[in-house]
């Protein structure tokens, strides 16, 4: 299987009026032809700002560096219009905020064909065919009318179906979810993601799940990456990530979810606040949080180093099991 | 909508209606009548004058005449304008007004949205700056000054120009009238282009459309323009209404026979008949126009319902 | 986790902590929108400009050898003259220009600021309310800004005039009262779609009086065109003031304006290009700076944008 | 071939009040009499008349082969149709008391006779027009070739009525017809085949420019676009000479401007007062320098070269006498009369708006200003100032007068006593209220006086009693401002300001 | 806690709904009837205090439009909303106001229900600022930093403005706003559905910490059968504006009756790699109807395996069975 994306050192900042947030940091990771991988994390750690960064789309005032390689494009600071090439077609996102993310004054289907039209050169009539098939293939009841409706006529789940609609249209190569079933009931969850599954094995497209949701992941990805302060803190297939987590963020994680069998009166959550991007704590940015710290901790940051054989990683010195009951506080 | 697009046009009556009381009385507090001149007219004539007028009635029966005549559909004479009736003088300057109007409107509006969107896309970069220089300057120079500057510099000096006039009526004599009159109106629709697209740009809508690839122009003309578009429009509105009627330096300069002077010289002259008929016709005209902005509102924002 | 509590003392005694250390204080739009107009180029030095205007049209007569009212009998029509000290020249009358100048620049910042102020605030007041309350509100009050549209305003002015008599700043208001119009109906329709946004139906959730929206919510968003479209209004003030004065409704001789000695000078192009020269340039120069300014302003306020 | 003017009200020579209106009224109808290029009064339509001894029944014979533009024939009854319209109530003609020196008119237009036969015009048969005047009126002459005089088609007012004027009705019996007319644009009228003097009429088609904007007009004489100018702004004199020499035309005429001082304020009913606002007036710099165009200073009342006034025009002796003497004169002429420095005179000063108006009183103000008064200037529309003044409501306020008709009586009956009238006293047009017997008896005698020299000399010792009371404030005597391509042969400057353009040609 | 309306006299329930109905008219073309689309109908449920119902269905199903007919939001077309037995539906605008600091909303999307122009310290304190004017500047101050605390926000992001945070940050925005009038019943729209699951788990328990001390109420919609089984007493299921099965949490997780619920249940995720990958979805057939034009009689007959005849022609009534639990369907008794 060959890589269709690998980002090397990517950094993003947001220029605030008297300071800058560093969102992003030191990002690397491979993409591989029809693999889905996971993004997870604290919220605010910069899943989204990385491939915002990717796709070229940061807000005004925030700032890309390093690199993102799908096959020999560098999209890392392509200019716009070249962009527009690749964007849509070769590499579709699908966006955290379906209300405000679909254009108020333009029609679903106008939103829709217009991809096809832009980058299969369809006819405006053929392109709405295909567009109404994909909503009805995304779970959309009564396809034509609503591909008619304005988004705003549309609920939540809706609007995030024709989200998904306008992402798959071209069967991109690389396709970026965020949090693309959050606004979703779980049947038609189960739908999505059986269509994701669907659109990786036939057209081998290289899926980026970011989600909060660990079941979605657990029933999806192959690989997950855990992203903590605006770095990642552990990647590793999905099955090494849940059975034997090495990152103490990454087990904090997983011990939070709420189970749907069992129901324990409290959660788990991780203690203390999550960090400000604008000052980091010295050395690894968890420390403040990390029941496993030690004194190297707080002073140096660990590195993302691979841990044993195979694809896995880690940024934590911290070598010993992580075992629940260890944890102190 | 049907039933609300009826509604709105019948509204006119009434709206008008209140509209015409309301002048009618205002124009009767304001001090002067339409015979007063240079010389006092002997008291006999005066008399003659007012009773050919019946302004020698009691105001609240003159006010019943005015509608009376006006319920047959009859503006009744102007009182300075002696040769023509109201009807017949707002309808042979409507035409012309109209084509100068639209003219200038269409121009306008197509050269303001251009000028904002650029300045917005390349905000504070120069472009913009240019732009706002360019455009403000139609704003800044008073028309009458802009409309002697192109007469002297296109009609005298350079005479690629007529430098007034109409009794041919060859596009070259709407130039310079359309562009005095168009200039400053583009100007406000750049300026307001120019904030509400780079509000508009910001949005995650925006961001979708960019992530589709669709490059700049389209991203631009269809997912940007519609939303930016709502504070222009309701200025469009207003904004056409003055180009219709608010053509009196352009009139005056070059010896247009537009309809436009009559909105402030009847006022100045009291011609009583004439300036009621002018607001009937303003009224209506903006009654429509503002009809057809909120129409629009419901075409930039679906979200906007009718009620 | 117990602060949410209805517990007021425990919450008291920790807002007089929080005093004492340096935990962030609040902010508002406004303090942010300063200081990013400070950081804006453009805008700053309009703002520079703009001062030294204001101070010139105000300080400055002190400092001219001539009142703009003295007639100098020897100097009528006289183009700029170091040695008479009529540095811009005199008018028809033989008033010296820079005197008059910096008159009417002074009446007409005056008349901007005030009949400005006042269409700003009525045209934000009355097309929120509008646009805000809708339906059958909204349409009484837009039939009636259409009346106003309609009826002659020279007619208001002429009327304003008999029954107060001529003070200028009742000419302002009058200006203002009269410009606010297209105003309000931009405000209108900006309110329209605003109301459909969720944040308002989260303030309503919250408890907002509709006054409240309109203010708190409403009239902040409304900030770019409002911005955007005072700067546009500016303008038309002058214009109109000169008109008005022109037919002897607003300032009265020997007092001027900008505007006025604008239409005066337009007339005399070539016979008397300094008449029209300087004036021109002021106005200009004035009123660029303020839609520079009004630009600067309007990114300002917009959070989004740095 | 092109010309221009301001906004006519109408095209009814009876309802015409204005000189720009004159302009196309007068190519497309001829009266009785008509103007030669220099504007002395010739023979119109009249092929010849007779006059009663007493001067008081004029005949007229009407020329053979005259008709209107449609080919009817132009009879008499055309004439005595269009001075009972002049006089007739219901049509409230604006002029009409300028014909009121006609028998029985004045008793018609007020509605006291409604027999409109008894009027003094009558077609004695269809080529003789017979008028009877109240007393002999030595200007007659000059008044039938005023509009206020023309003939109407009857035949098409007996079918249209009011609406013969309008553009598919028209007709004319002068030397062009109107056949276009877009109102805030443009007239224009085509020569007249069926005029009896068609084969000396030169040019085939005027357009009477309606452009109210001088400057606008100016430029577009300048782009090539007007041959003739009927006015131009005062301060683009020196740009004409310098750049078109020879092609504005400035010529005095019958007019003058004036300040009137309201008597009845108890300050300027006292003629030290006035003496000393009058004599401070720099009359030699306001022509000149304040408006450019050179204006005659007025010492007197009755313009120069106004006719049926032969003799030496009035001029004070304060006139020659040194202008820093008279201000120190008019000092000392304040101060007797209790004003000073410590007690200034507060005037306000009405004008209309214009801008000529407003420079002239901002330059009378100053000159006022060393006397210890205090000028507030005040301007309004033209329709409220008059108001003011008529109700003499104001203390010192502007007005000029255009004479209507070519004699001196039409100055001097400005400055004549109220006549008392069922509710008060009516000062016509003699908004100060001045007021003088001897004056007064003097104008009487006059009116009645048959040999007009003597009838010139009554009319000097009147005007001279007005201004040695300083009455009024006369200024300047107004000129005419016209600009004439070179390429237009016949235009000669009068002092009536009328140019029929049959006399014009045009060079290409 | 019992599920069965107790409607002791003298003690309303807090919250009680009344036959409910909410439709919205949809314009088509200029010359076309609006049609309608039935958001609501036929709702009727009771919360009592401190209790937590939990409101899960379809997306589109009418969530969103139930919490906001509560809060008075948009007024519904026919039926009451008590409040203490008082029908708020009937309240002057005066009084609902004054109603508000009890009842409270957290909104679906967290970015679109933040004022842009506002900070987030003034976008939080803007309800105290109307409900709570007796505070003084620094005690609202102490408030709002606490809150934010509460919610896991940073105080020093007090003069951000919302679009400079990530998506959950702006959620815990809206709940900090919600919590910050310490409200008597939050309708939580989807309030944990963009949190990552350590910061839902914050919430989470922060709710409960709220509802255990001061006896909140919360009507809980969400997707995530997780979290609702994780805070909900009772669940209410909807499906196209109608309520489907009501039931406590632990009766409908084990034994659903309504078959839309049990399809609901065998969809939801297992956060356990292997499991999941075993795991065999119940995958409902068909379509999800239109609310503009839904199925005759029972509105899931379209995509029920256990449909009948009836089922097309009579709507089937909301019955009470054993266990104190409602559910509409003609034939739960045959289903399993
Ligand atoms: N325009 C901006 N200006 C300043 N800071 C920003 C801006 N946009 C995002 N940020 C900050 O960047 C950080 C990363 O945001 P991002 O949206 O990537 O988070 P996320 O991981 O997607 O979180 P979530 O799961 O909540 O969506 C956040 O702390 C946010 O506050
Ligand atoms: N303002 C409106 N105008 C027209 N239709 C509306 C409006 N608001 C909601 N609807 C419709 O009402 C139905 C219920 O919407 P609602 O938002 O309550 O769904 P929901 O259950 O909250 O869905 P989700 O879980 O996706 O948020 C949907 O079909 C929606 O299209
Ligand atoms: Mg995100
Ligand atoms: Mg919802």
């Amino acid at each position: 299987m060959t890589d269709v994306l690998n980002v090397r050192d990517l950094n993003v900042s947001f220029a605030l009026h008297e300071s800058e947030v560093h969102a992003v940091r030191e990002l690397g990771f491979d993409l591989r032809q029809g693999e889905t991988l996971a993004v997870v994390g604290e919220s605010g750690s910069g899943k989204s700002q990385s491939f915002l960064a990717i796709m070229g789309l940061l807000a005004k005032n925030g700032r890309a560096t390093g690199s993102a390689r799908m096959g020999d494009v560098e999209l890392v600071g392509m200019a716009p219009g070249k962009l527009d090439a690749y964007r849509g077609k070769d590499i579709a996102m699908i966006f955290q905020d379906p209300m405000t993310s679909l254009n108020p004054s333009l029609k679903v289907k106008t939103q829709l064909a217009e991809v096809l039209v832009k980058h299969q050169g369809y006819s405006l009539d053929k392109a709405i065919k295909e567009s109404i098939a994909m909503l009805d293939r995304v779970g959309i009841p009564a396809p034509e009318r609503r591909a008619n409706a304005y988004p705003h006529e549309l609920s939540g789940g809706m609007r995030q179906r024709v989200m998904i609609a306008m992402a798959l249209l071209c069967r991109p190569k690389i396709l970026i979810a965020d949090e693309p079933t959050t606004a979703l009931d779980v049947t038609v969850q189960a739908q999505m993601l059986d269509l994701f599954k669907e659109l990786t094995n036939d057209f081998g497209t290289a899926l980026v799940m970011i989600t909060h949701n660990l079941g979605v992941v657990a029933g999806l990805a192959d690989r997950m990456m855990v992203m903590y302060g605006g770095r990642a803190v552990e990647t590793g297939t999905v099955d090494e990530l849940f059975y034997d987590p090495r990152h103490p963020y990454t087990l904090g994680l997983l011990s939070s979810t709420p189970n749907p069998e069992s129901r324990a009166r409290r959660l788990n959550p991780i203690s203390g606040l999550p960090p400000s991007l604008e000052h980091l704590p010295e050395g690894c940015s968890f420390n403040p949080r990390c029941a496993f710290r030690f004194d190297r901790c707080l002073v140096e940051r660990p590195p993302l180093e691979p841990v044993g054989e195979g694809q896995r990683r880690k940024a934590c010195f911290y070598e010993g099991p992580l075992v629940a009951e260890e944890r102190s506080a | 909508m049907l039933t609300y697009v009826l509604r709105r046009l019948a509204s006119i009556i009434p709206v008008a209606f209140i509209a015409v009381t309301a002048c009618f009385f205002i124009l009767r507090l304001a001090p002067g009548g339409p015979f007063d001149q240079e010389r006092a007219l002997p008291p006999a004539i005066l008399r003659n004058l007012r009773a050919a007028y019946d302004l020698d009635q009691p105001l609240v029966i003159q006010y019943f005449i005015y509608i009376g005549r006006l319920l047959r559909g009859d503006l009744g004479p102007s009182m300075v304008v002696q040769d023509f009736t109201v009807s017949q003088l707002l309808a042979l300057g409507l035409p012309f007004s109209l084509m100068l109007g639209l003219f200038a409107f269409v121009i306008a509006t197509v050269a303001g949205i251009a000028a904002g969107t650029i300045a917005a896309v390349n905000q504070n970069k120069w472009p913009d700056y240019v732009l706002v220089l360019v455009v403000m300057i139609g704003l800044i120079i008073p028309n009458f000054l802009m409309g002697s500057i192109l007469q002297l510099v296109f009609g005298v000096y350079l005479r690629w120009l007529p430098a007034g006039g109409w009794q041919n009526g060859s596009m070259a004599h709407l130039v310079m009238p359309v562009i005095v009159l168009a200039w400053p109106h583009a100007a406000r629709i750049s300026r307001l282009m120019r904030g509400s697209m780079i509000e508009v740009l910001g949005s995650n809508y925006v961001r979708t459309a960019k992530a589709k690839g669709l490059g700049e122009r389209l991203v631009l003309s269809r997912h940007a323009i519609k939303p930016a578009l709502i504070p222009v429009v309701s200025y469009l509105g207003p904004g056409l209404s003055y180009l219709l009627t608010g053509s009196l330096i352009v009139e005056q300069i070059f010896s247009l026979p537009g309809i436009g002077r009559y909105f402030i010289n009847a006022a100045l002259s009291r011609d009583y008949g004439l300036v009621l008929g002018t607001v009937i016709l303003y009224m209506a005209i903006i009654l429509v126009l503002n009809l057809l902005v909120d129409l629009a509102y419901a075409w930039l924002d679906p979200k906007v319902r009718y009620r | 986790m117990a602060g949410i509590t209805r517990k007021d003392e425990t919450l008291s005694r920790y807002a007089d902590q929080l005093e004492t250390l340096d935990a962030p204080k609040g902010r508002s739009l406004t303090d942010d929108a300063l200081r990013r107009l400070f950081a804006n180029k453009a805008a700053m030095v309009s703002v520079f400009i703009l001062g030294a205007i204001v101070l010139i049209a105000f300080i400055g007569p002190y400092f001219v050898p001539w009142s703009y009212s003295t007639v100098d009998w020897t100097a009528i029509r006289k183009p700029p003259d170091f040695e008479k000290l009529h540095y811009l020249g005199t008018d028809q009358n033989g008033r010296d220009l820079l005197a008059r100048l910096l008159q009417g620049t002074q009446m007409s910042l005056i008349v901007a600021a005030v009949a400005t102020a006042v269409s700003v605030i009525i045209g934000i007041v009355y097309g929120a309310i509008a646009g805000y309350f809708g339906g059958r509100v909204d349409a009484i009050m837009m039939r009636f800004v259409d009346v106003m549209y309609a009826l002659p305003y020279i007619l208001f002015v002429i009327i304003l005039v008999v029954i107060f008599g001529r003070s200028p700043i009742l000419l302002f208001v009058g200006i203002g009262a009269i410009e606010w119009l297209t105003m309000a109906r931009i405000v209108r329709g900006q309110t329209l779609s605003l109301k459909e946004r969720e944040f308002i139906e989260a303030a309503k959730a919250g408890g907002a009086k509709p006054f409240t929206i309109i203010m708190r919510h409403i009239v902040p968003n409304l900030a770019g065109p409002v911005v955007i479209y005072a700067t546009l209004t500016i303008p038309e003030i002058i214009i109109t003031e000169s008109f008005l004065s022109y037919l002897g409704l607003g300032i009265q001789e020997p007092q001027t304006s900008l505007g006025t000695l604008i239409s005066e000078g337009a007339q005399v192009i070539e016979v008397m290009p300094w008449l029209l020269a300087f004036p021109a340039v002021m106005l200009v120069l004035l009123l660029l700076c303020l839609s520079y300014v009004g630009d600067g302003l309007r990114d300002a306020l917009d959070p989004k944008d740095r | 071939n092109l010309h221009n003017g301001g906004d006519p009200r109408t095209l009814d020579p009876h309802q015409v009040s204005g000189n720009w209106e004159d302009r196309p009224v007068s190519d497309y109808i001829e009266g009785l009499m008509t103007l030669d290029a220099v504007g002395s009064p010739i023979l119109g339509q009249a092929a010849s008349y007779d006059v009663s001894d007493d001067g008081l029944v004029y005949t007229f014979t009407l020329r053979d082969d005259i008709t209107w533009s449609d080919g009817t024939p132009v009879t008499a009854r055309d004439f005595v149709v269009g001075a009972q319209r002049m006089q007739d109530p219901a049509k409230a003609a604006d002029y009409a008391y300028l014909m009121h020196f006609i028998e029985n008119a004045e008793a018609i237009n007020s509605g006291e006779i409604t027999d409109f036969d008894e009027l003094g015009v009558k077609a004695l048969d269809d080529k003789t027009v017979e008028i009877t005047l109240n007393a002999p009126t030595p200007y007659l002459l000059a008044a039938l070739a005023h509009y206020t005089a023309y003939p109407v088609p009857a035949h098409v007012i007996d079918e249209v009525g009011d609406q013969w004027t309008a553009m598919e009705n028209i007709v004319g019996n002068g030397p062009y017809t109107p056949v276009e007319w877009v109102p805030g644009s443009f007239i224009r009228s085509v020569k007249n085949e069926n005029y009896y003097d068609a084969a000396n009429v030169q040019i085939d088609e005027v357009i009477y420019h309606i452009t109210e904007d001088d400057n606008a007009a100016l430029n577009r004489y300048r782009a090539g676009e007007f041959d003739i100018l009927s006015s131009f702004p005062a301060d683009q004199y020196q740009l004409l000479q310098d750049q078109y020499p020879g092609e504005a035309h400035v010529a005095p005429f019958l007019g003058v401007y004036y300040y009137v001082m309201n008597q009845t304020d108890p300050a300027l009913a006292d003629v030290r007062v006035r003496e000393a606002l009058s004599i401070s007036i720099n009359r030699e710099v306001i022509g000149p320098d304040v408006l450019g165009t050179g204006e005659l200073p007025a010492y007197g009342w009755v313009p120069p070269g106004t006719s049926n006034y032969e003799g030496e025009a009035y001029m004070p002796d304060w006139a020659s006498e040194d202008y820093g003497a008279r201000v120190e004169r008019a000092q000392a002429l304040m101060e007797e009369a209790g004003f000073g420095p410590d007690n200034p005179l507060n005037l306000q000063l009405r004008y209309n708006t214009n801008e000529n108006h407003r420079r002239i009183a901002v330059a009378i103000g100053a000159m006022w200003e060393p006397l210890g008064v205090n000028i507030e200037l005040f301007n309004a529309e033209v329709g409220p100032h008059y108001d003011a003044l008529q109700a003499g409501d104001f203390q010192i306020g502007r007005a000029g007068w255009l004479m209507d008709y070519d004699d001196a009586s039409n100055m001097l009956d400005l400055l004549k006593s109220g006549v008392s009238q069922g509710d008060g006293i009516n000062w016509g047009n003699n908004y100060g209220r001045y007021s003088n017997t001897e004056y007064d008896a003097l104008l009487a005698e006059a009116a009645t006086e048959l040999d007009l020299e003597a009838r010139a000399a009554l009319m000097h010792e009147a005007e001279a009693i007005a201004m040695d009371e300083f009455g009024v404030l006369p200024i300047y005597f107004y000129v005419s401002k016209w600009v004439v391509s070179p390429s237009i042969s016949g235009f000669e400057d009068n002092a009536v300001d009328r140019h029929l353009v049959r006399y014009m040609s045009k060079s290409e | 806690m019992s599920a069965v309306e107790p409607n002791v006299p003298g003690s309303a329930p807090l919250l009680r709904i009344e036959n409910l109905k909410k439709t919205f008219s949809i314009p088509t073309t200029l010359f076309r009837k609006p049609l309608t689309l039935t958001a609501l109908e036929d709702i009727n449920f009771t919360v009592e205090k401190g209790e937590t119902l939990g409101i899960v269905g379809e997306s589109g199903c009418g969530k969103s439009t139930l919490g906001r007919c509560i809060l008075q939001l948009i007024s519904p077309d026919e039926g009451k909303v008590l409040w203490l037995g008082q029908d708020l539906t009937e309240l002057k605008p005066e009084e609902m106001r004054k109603r508000r600091q009890d009842l409270q909303i957290i909104f679906q999307d967290p970015l679109a229900s933040l004022n842009p122009r506002m900070t987030v310290g003034e976008i939080i304190s803007d309800p105290l600022r109307t409900l709570r004017p007796d505070l003084s500047r620094t005690e609202r101050r102490a408030r709002i930093i606490r809150m934010m605390e509460a919610v896991g926000l940073l105080p020093e992001m007090i003069n951000r403005y919302p679009h400079e945070f990530s998506g959950g940050q702006a959620q815990r925005i809206g709940i900090a706003r919600a919590l910050i009038t310490e409200p008597k019943l939050i309708v939580c729209d989807e309030p944990v559905s963009a949190l990552d699951v350590s910061i839902q788990a914050q919430i989470l328990n922060l709710l409960s910490e709220l509802k255990d001390e001061f006896g909140l109420t919360l009507v809980f919609i969400s997707h995530d059968l997780s979290v609702v089984r994780h805070v909900s007493d009772r669940i209410l299921v909807l499906y196209l504006g109608r309520i489907a099965e009501l039931a406590s949490g632990e009766m409908l997780y084990t034994d659903p009756k309504h078959p839309y619920t049990r399809a609901l249940l065998t969809a939801v995720p297992i956060p356990d790699p292997k499991r999941a990958r075993m795991r065999d979805v119940e995958e409902l057939m068909g379509e999800v109807p239109s609310p503009i034009n839904p199925p005759s009689g029972c509105h899931f007959r379209t995509r029920c395996r256990y449909a009948i005849e009836k089922c097309a022609a009579i709507i089937p009534p909301l019955e009470e069975i054993p266990g104190g639990r409602l559910v509409a369907c003609h034939r739960w008794k045959e289903i399993d």
